[in-house]
């Protein structure tokens, strides 16, 4: 098999065709979730609805485990995922603690500093960016 | 033939929908952000366009991996929204362009760009909440729109280069489009942004600052970028800003040039950097 | 690398999966058709290709307006057959070859192709006939398949010569795949054909046999006719030969040249003109 | 409006982006086809099938009189309405005679008499094509 388009990012693997071959059943069942009957179905007997999308062992554990990088792991791509989080009430900064191993306030306080970023060289001088 | 008057960006977060919803435009945290529309609003007042050709990245409701596309067309009468998940409120039908889709895509063939036709196509937040954040005042935006949605769920992502491309094609193919029509278009995405990973978080403001002088003065820019290396500098779903170039591509053979209307930056809105931007085509 | 080893085409009928089913072989009507297979079965006994990219059209099975795609590449695992309206038998599953279908993905991304990606996929008798055609002693053809659909359905067709330059970048992907396989390319569709319109039934035999000939010592040739010249030359179904044009494409970058390993022309099956043809890859 | 890719060609409408739109909800309807439970749905109730499928008044006398042409002056696509036509057992010899205005003996000998077209000059020494 050829080399996949993988990444050398740190904390970020892309969802290409490899993860997408993966993944197929977790995300076909996450992307079920654009109906809210189905969210239901889920929510009232979740090992059945994950026998009906035939997830694999691992990914129907990451289910169970609501564990985002788990789910990751197993193929899951963040926009399908994005569905399943929903069905929980969870959002991004939720998410994004749980991911970055830290609190929802915590993670939050890192997003606003990312305003003390310095400018790019130019922003202050060409064409102001009003920010 | 149909008028290119301009081009319209901003970011878009399912976030801001709820936000609009509760009326939440002058809190603290909200404010900053909707501060960045109200010059655009006065100039849309003003030059008034008739249709949008709306390039957006789909998240998942209309288009899944087993028949996953590079670029779609709608081809619609109408665009229906719904719930993507998450109990967001949902839009009224947007009015399609059937007769610029059509158009759009006989010119998109003959210059042998493989599209996907969607002659019935869900559109979510990406598509809806730029109408709602351009029009304030209207329940529905007074426009028709054409949706071309571009990849962003699955790597390869098209190459920036050609999605260039793809933008240019585009604009020229509104300016041969036989019509007295108004028309703008717009991209909905970025700025640069994470959700997974341990990553998740990252923001890059000066590749951001960069990357919007770059649409009004040097709009190849970006296209030096792989996809891998757009992530790199803007995060998994950063990629977005494909559609600010697609945008900023259709203005390159429109009258003499562009002029920047606005533009505004603001850090965060939920896990996003959020950018907008108003170009106007110069006469 | 994989070996690029040849190419294989036929005209595809749903009448013919009847008549296997019935075993009508040797029956007047049928028996001048399929005479044209057993040299080339004789040939693929000897080259035994491990994979096939199949360059077909979709009958409305498994695209419809809604996502009308231009150029879809397979990247399932299986592909499924199924009940396409009319009762015909249906076959077991095909076999795919998911490395091959991303590295061709990859590079067809790569090269500016806007391809839809298909992890899961329903394939018609233009896929499933050929198998059966070519391996008729196999309950099961013992090869890996890559389906790739190009539109005939909805026009505009993606013109001769994109088709052209998809099947020339197919080939430049298959020889570049790590791998020890075999790969063969095979087109279905075509010769001249119309169903509808009160021109049904028209059949253009010098076309189709100067078509055929271009196949073998002229590969260009076709790509001089719009979508629309092709209709007025091979009928509205008779579009279906730029699959032959895809197919042929892949070869020219393999080996030096190929030879004629058997052709065959038959007028009519059902309402179409049909044509096999096997060329082999000169190493 | 601009020109569509109108075909010049006598007896021939190509299927462009205007026939898309004109027949979008009878397309749907026939590609509905392809599942067996639908066309028993269909011929249990066809005025109810169609009303489903919100035909046009067009469309839906061109079903009643499963006459092709008039299916495809209402938007019909050859390939959907080749599943509509399956339904009552009508091969694309039947159609062709139908089209054409003769019967199917006469449409038949007429593809047979194809054989009397003449070669392409170059078909009988260059590269011989068999048949
Ligand atoms: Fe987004
Ligand atoms: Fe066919």
């Amino acid at each position: 098999m050829n080399a996949p388009n993988r990444s050398a990012i740190p904390g970020t693997a892309l969802f290409d065709g490899e993860m997408a071959r993966k993944g197929y059943a977790l995300n076909k069942m996450c992307f079920s979730f654009n109906e809210a009957a189905n969210r239901q179905a889920f929510l009232a007997d979740p090992e059945a609805y994950m026998r009906k999308y035939r997830l694999t062992a691992q990914q129907a554990a990451a289910v169970r485990s609501r564990q985002v990088l788990a789910l990751l792991e197993a193929g899951g791509n963040a926009y399908y995922l994005a569905k399943f989080a929903g069905i929980f009430g969870l959002n991004m900064q939720d998410i994004g603690a749980q991911q970055t191993g830290t609190t929802k306030e915590a993670f939050m306080a890192r997003l606003q500093a990312a305003n003390q970023q310095p400018d790019w060289p130019a922003a202050s001088h060409s064409t102001p960016v009003s920010h | 033939m149909a008028r290119l008057i301009g081009g319209l960006a901003t970011s878009h977060i399912p976030a801001i929908g709820g936000a609009i919803a509760k009326g939440l435009q002058s809190d603290p945290y909200w404010k900053p952000f909707f501060d960045g529309f109200p010059p655009i609003h006065d100039w849309l007042a003003r030059v008034k366009p008739d249709v949008l050709v709306v390039f957006y990245n789909d998240h998942g409701l209309n288009f899944f991996l087993d028949k996953m596309p590079t670029f779609a067309v709608g081809a619609a009468a109408e665009y229906a929204n719904a719930d993507e998940g998450w109990g967001i409120p949902t839009s009224p039908p947007v009015a399609g362009c059937p007769d610029l889709s059509w158009h759009i895509i006989r010119h998109l063939m003959a210059q042998e760009f493989d599209i996907v036709t969607c002659q019935e196509m869900l559109v979510d937040h990406a598509c809806t909440l730029p109408l709602k954040l351009f029009w304030p005042n209207d329940a529905v935006a007074p426009v028709q729109i054409v949706p071309i949605d571009i990849n962003t769920v699955q790597f390869p992502l098209p190459t920036a280069k050609r999605v260039y491309k793809l933008g240019k094609t585009v604009g020229a193919a509104i300016q041969s489009w036989r019509s007295e029509q108004r028309v703008a278009v717009l991209a909905s995405g970025g700025l640069s942004h994470q959700l997974e990973g341990e990553r998740a978080g990252f923001i890059n403001k000066a590749f951001d600052q960069q990357f919007m002088e770059s649409m009004v003065s040097n709009p190849e820019w970006a296209t030096q970028f792989s996809d891998t290396e757009l992530v790199d500098r803007a995060g998994t779903q950063g990629v977005e800003l494909l559609m600010w170039l697609a945008m900023r591509a259709a203005l390159t053979t429109a009258g003499a040039g562009v002029r920047k209307v606005h533009s505004h930056y603001h850090i965060p809105i939920s896990n996003t950097a959020t950018g907008v931007l108003a170009l106007e085509v110069l006469a």
